[in-house]
């Protein structure tokens, strides 16, 4: 059963050293103002789960808040390199990252396991590639009523979701919409979650469109407007093309990375003022 | 008639559109396919149907989208689907009759790294990775793969095989159990390579105007089969380059405003 | 390719004897005039599969269309018994029936792999019950990483998938909203779908809610105005509750079934006339 | 005070009700069920949630829905999810609290028949089969069985078990790999049953207002435990009373019309 907590509070209660962390987010409502918070109190050991890591992952790799990395696709998209996760893989910078690598069909089936409460998820990705050689969690099974060979994935059962949405009403219950990708699944696969929201409105449902997630399945929902800027909210803000393209000359140098974020990242107390120390500095 | 100038880029994308169909449904990503495709759908096939990852099924974008979540494509759309039922119902379900790839390596047999340069251990260069690819290219009826061509990139044997083409050629694929018949032709800034239709291997079936056999086959690191002959590509019509020149793309707006608003303090 | 079709063409096109069908609809937009027109034609041996039979499954048995039923719920729902289904299955009338039973959770899982082209489904259900003793489809399985058993169940894939929805545009693509089942997973694991619709209109998309289902994943749309009765179309019309009640006078004896459908569906040529009919005679 | 005249049915239906918790997620079926949910959401428990098989979450029906479809329940709801979502995903997921269930057969370990009396292939009677029943009776953290009781209904041996209770009783449901707990309580027309804490067989826990010990005992088709000593059922209130009785069912309307306006043909 959820309740509405500060952001602060909420990473302070539910993210703890060493958990494997989902924040997710498929082009669209990424919640970057969580993964910042993570950032701001230190918080150690992860184990980052995410389909399409992105700038807020290549902070926390930067800053050296993760152990290991589940994912199938790392970049910047529409630009290129994430720097910080390509020098944490290539040069150990700050410390050496492990890799679960998969493609985005297994990351979106094991998460829907993880929703269900299967062990393990099943479907036909992977034949003819060399991800099997690398990675030892992808293994193959004969269907019992054909012999058809398919492949399997371990569920993905993160400690915490994080995700951003449009809404929730005053209770708690969480409304999105526009692309969703695997909100919804990561929210049900994990044991704890927490949702930044734009706005807590009188009601949510789906009669106009959209997904609601009840407020029984939600931890914590954390109204930050804004939060998942440089991404975008549909029917809020749009996504700032241009921060993504500067974020690939503020990463490109680890010091330079280093001292970036000192100043607005750690140098701030919260989201707000991060936001307000990039407006003041001509980011936004 | 004098031919309009154009950049190889240009002639990329015009090969890639005139091969899709009227009523083709196709899956694309941002960049050269996206623009192959609203040229398509703007000249020859109008009823393209338009598929980006992101779970927007039937996009129909007045601009181009600048990333595969644009909003522009979820306002757009007929629908939009969740990762899960995407790559389950629509991309393994084979409801997909095109699909685009790309990569930074490719073999003789189309199989495509996008994953690692180097050892995959202590990479030399760490690739994004493999997203949705290997999907793409198992489950699409067809694909099309659009790169341009050089031996840093046409390589004898790629570092990793990220998206499977013809396996180790001729009937290698069949056993793989994927709906999709594998790659029907590589596009490059030089020319245009299909498949022998019995080992699988590319071979040089067209180059672009003004572009050299020769040009091409030094530009594969292995021995290039070149086709004869070798047909020219028709190159981009003067219409093909106005609808393509006029694809703008989505303009977005700063937050500075609402940041203001949501988080500037008046004095106490 | 979807094209629009008269529902009787419809029918002669893509139904044929022995087919696997699959009519579904649960418990809203259940495709009543559909069925009743695969009993006009008299079309023979099929195995029907649903989730949910209720009156137009009981229809097809007592008429003889069915040699096999694949399901998980027979009854008249808030009424009791299907009598038609129960006396083919308890005294053969009019011939034997072939029964292929699951519960829900198997069903909805088997169409899922069957629209993901999975030759099997995975989930966790029929522990501790009598339904692996009476049914050789259900198997189990070990997870290849835990060890964890699973229940695994054939994929369902239909010749024939057969819904009812609000609303088509005019290039064919589906709409419809409210209580969905598993009807885009049905159209998805068939081979060939009919959609009947309330009305044909200029668009359809998903931004004030729905569900649309391409046009390229239909093989025939049928404009069938009032095309679910005695069932219902959220927005529409309502569940004529009256209707489920007085088939429950009607089907209980063979020959009083016999005679009503004769007169009622084999003797008008096709939906409209049979709902003046049945309008004439005071059921609507 | 006079206590007010009730029907046995509204006492199950008020024991039932009161079972429920102001947060409580409940999976409902029609007829007891959803009237002791939604008597209880108007009562004490105004919170509690409401789920509906047919896919619709956190419902607020304002009269009782007919049948699980129901309009009104997905007019309300405040999310309507697939049936692979609700089986999966919610119920499978563990999210439901407490489920109802119903049977034709119910033995000594709250094992249910809802599928056949009967020999299975050449059955006596064929009754409606499992629905979501097993589901329910697995994956909700705890379950309540509403049954009236006789011995035709509780039996030494169910024909076929269709949701399983505490299997053999004991540990033995452990086993299974299933979250739910099982069946807490069974509420008939009688009394309340309850599952032993170590043998998990059903004992008679509490009798209703006017029932004898005895009278349950003999409506059972097994040596019925008795606790010692038996609890009385508090009578509905007035209160409960009122508000069960205020809820009227949905009410259709007649398609006549429509089918005059879409079918009726002008003469020509």
């Amino acid at each position: 059963m959820t309740e509405f907590l500060d952001l602060t509070e909420a990473v302070r209660k539910h993210l703890n050293p060493g958990n494997v962390v989902a924040a997710e987010g498929f082009t669209h409502l990424i919640p970057h103002a969580a993964g910042l918070e993570i950032i701001r109190q230190e918080i150690r050991h992860l184990t980052l789960v995410r389909m399409t890591p992105d700038i807020i992952y290549d902070q926390l790799i930067g800053m050296g808040c993760a152990d290991k990395l589940v994912f199938s696709w790392g970049g910047n998209p529409g630009v290129g390199s994430l720097y910080r996760l390509r020098e944490a893989l290539e040069q150990g910078i700050p410390h050496a990252l492990e890799l679960e690598e998969h493609a985005h069909a297994a990351m979106a089936n094991a998460y829907a396991a993880g929703a269900a409460r299967m062990p393990f998820a099943i479907f036909k990705g992977y034949r003819g590639t060399s991800y099997p050689d690398v990675n030892p969690h992808i293994r193959f099974l004969d269907c019992p009523f054909t012999g058809q060979k398919v492949t399997a994935v371990p569920a993905l059962r993160p400690d915490v979701a994080i995700i951003h949405a449009q809404r929730a009403d005053r209770e708690g219950n969480v409304w999105l919409r526009g692309i969703v990708g695997v909100q919804k699944e990561a929210v049900l696969a994990s044991a704890r979650s927490i949702v930044t929201v734009e706005e807590v409105v009188d009601r949510v449902d789906e009669t106009k469109g959209g997904t609601v997630i009840p407020r029984w399945a939600v931890s914590a929902v954390c109204p930050v407007p804004l939060g998942a800027f440089p991404s975008y909210a549909e029917g809020y803000y749009s996504r700032s093309n241009a921060f993504y393209l500067r974020w690939a000359e503020v990463s490109r140098d680890y010091d330079r990375f280093r001292e970036w974020m000192d100043r607005f990242v750690m140098g701030t107390r919260d989201f707000g003022h991060y936001l307000l120390a990039l407006k003041e500095h001509g980011y936004v | 008639m004098c031919e309009p100038a154009y950049m190889p880029e240009e002639m990329m994308v015009v090969a890639a559109a005139r091969r899709l169909d009227d009523d083709d449904v196709v899956f694309i990503g941002i960049g050269l396919p996206s623009k192959a495709a609203n040229l398509a759908r703007r000249t020859h096939a109008r009823h393209l149907s338009m598929i980006y990852e992101s779970g927007t099924l039937d996009t129909a974008p007045t601009v181009l989208p600048l990333s595969i979540g644009d909003p522009e494509l979820s306002r757009t759309a007929k629908a939009v689907v969740s990762a899960v039922e995407m790559f389950n119902y629509w991309l393994q379900g084979g409801w997909i009759r095109t699909g685009f790839l790309s990569a930074a390596q490719i073999d003789r047999f189309g199989n495509l790294n996008s994953t690692v340069i180097g050892d995959y251990r202590s990479p030399k260069v760490r690739l994004p990775g493999a997203g949705g690819a290997p999907e793409i290219a198992a489950f699409c009826s067809r694909t099309f793969i659009l790169l341009r061509q050089s031996r840093l990139s046409f390589v004898e044997t790629p570092d990793f095989v990220t998206s499977v083409g013809f396996l180790e050629g001729g009937r290698s694929r069949d056993r793989l159990d994927v709906s999709g018949r594998g790659p029907q032709a590589v596009i490059t800034d030089l020319g245009v390579l299909e498949p022998h239709p019995e080992s699988r291997e590319l071979v040089l079936t067209a180059v672009h105007p003004g572009v050299g056999v020769e040009t091409a086959v030094e530009a594969t690191g292995w021995p290039l089969q070149v086709a004869d002959p070798v047909a020219e590509t028709a190159p981009p019509t003067a219409g093909e380059l106005k609808v393509l020149r006029s694809l703008k793309p989505s303009e977005t707006t700063d937050v500075g405003d609402k940041v203001s608003s949501h988080y500037e303090v008046s004095p106490e």
